[in-house]
């Protein structure tokens, strides 16, 4: 974690863990849509933070193998929304996640065309670990 | 939270793939299949109707470049109708805007399609 | 907790944090809705549940000082949505809820009437805690 | 996320409060506030107009039942339009239709406050 993406002390935290499933990433979706919703967010950056947020999920469901959980942890203040995707579990393809070039990198593309600053990490024992921010426009 | 799809047949050899809904890792298997069995019936143009889509991820962008990449085998298309500006905005981003037709109009898009 | 609200153990678990504020409990809510979203509930039982959890948020505001979060989470499967709403802190009237005529316990009497099974606890120094059950219908 | 207020003048004595929304602990402080100001102005027979109104919760109620006690010191009322099935039933639940008028209409409900 760089100085940059390290949150405000005090901020509001939320945090939302979900089954690591397919079906409950619309959870995750609807949860940060209404905590992005709080800052003084436009329409298209709550939208930009919800498809962020739901591609760190699907990453996380697709790379790591098991019934771990994610675990999302959100900080927020006046000025940014931090907001930080994990998940345990071994990899299912070991091997580092820029080298791809097959269209499941495509969610780890967007994020970072969607948030001001990412920084993602797989590790082939630890799962996947993704944090992210969006500034809010002043 | 859930997808609706309607497949219909149109004028010429296209069909029109109408999809309702969220189109996320959870819904797109449904609309993998749904493209896939028409393209197993050997048709290779198609229209898929975005409009009434609210949401797409990168697993729904793999869906359509997956039909995409098969019909082309047979000197087909896929075109697709799209208004929402957020989702216009994904294909920019993504730089599929420029290997799929994006229309305005499901008539547009099957006018393009034959 | 009694044997009747003891969730299923291969339950999907979602849980949530959200800071003990009241413009947080909207979030609450949008989340508690997605969930319920993914039981067989109609759109009555889901409105049912929302309301419930946010009135239990509201209560646990109201009754707890401090600026502890709120923790609530759900278990579910098919046949029922079990959530537990806890916050920690120092209750700012000493007296049990069930005493109160004021419209102060309107809240807690709502979440008996919407949900199935209810149990409330409030405890002068560990704060408030209520687990609730909604059954889907078969 | 948060809560609209509209307050209008109607024919005889009446004010029309316009609620859109959702009213819960976070809003309802001020639906209090709007309806408190009115009070204090010597207003005494209000007509709350919950249509838009898409949520209500215990702390939307409590301040529904405030501004009737203070109306009712001077011989006022409050009379509620609400079509919502969902806010219908916590009325009903609590047992609050017996103490407030709850109307169809805003014209109904201002029929009824003259
Ligand atoms: N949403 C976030 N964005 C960026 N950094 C975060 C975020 N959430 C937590 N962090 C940072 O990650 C570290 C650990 O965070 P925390 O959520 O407390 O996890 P844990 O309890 O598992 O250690 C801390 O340095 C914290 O500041
Ligand atoms: N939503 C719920 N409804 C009913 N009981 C619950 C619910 N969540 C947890 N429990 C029960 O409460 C106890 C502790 O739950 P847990 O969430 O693991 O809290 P903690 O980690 O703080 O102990 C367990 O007996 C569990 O079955």
């Amino acid at each position: 974690m760089t100085q940059a993406v390290e949150p405000h002390d005090l901020a509001d935290v939320v945090e939302l863990s979900i089954p690591g499933k397919a079906e409950w990433v619309a959870v995750a979706r609807l949860a940060i849509s209404a905590v992005a919703s709080r800052l003084k967010f436009s329409i298209e950056d709550i939208e930009d933070v919800r498809l962020a947020v739901a591609e760190a999920c699907t990453d996380a469901i697709q790379r790591a193998s098991g019934d771990a959980q994610i675990d999302i942890s959100c900080r927020s203040d006046e000025r940014a929304l931090h907001v930080r995707i994990r998940r345990q579990g071994t990899m299912i393809k070991n091997e580092s996640p820029e080298s791809e070039d097959s269209v499941g990198n495509l969610g780890i593309f967007l994020v970072r065309a969607l948030m001001d600053e990412v920084e993602y990490s797989v590790h082939p024992e630890r799962g996947t670990d993704l944090a992210m921010v969006k500034y809010v426009e002043v | 939270m859930d997808i609706k799809i309607n497949v219909r047949e149109a004028p010429g050899d296209a069909y029109v793939v109408e999809l309702s809904g969220e189109i996320d890792v959870y819904t797109s298997p449904k609309v993998k299949e749904a493209i896939g069995e028409l393209i197993d019936r050997g048709v290779y143009y198609l229209v898929i109707n975005l409009e009434k889509v609210r949401y797409i991820d990168s697993t729904g962008l793999g869906v359509l470049i997956g039909g995409l990449k098969r019909v082309r085998e047979y000197g087909g298309a896929v075109n697709l109708v799209c208004n929402n500006p957020q989702i216009k905005k994904i294909f920019d981003i993504t730089g599929l805007v420029k290997i799929f037709g994006i229309f305005e109009s499901e008539d547009a898009a099957l006018k393009a399609s034959v």
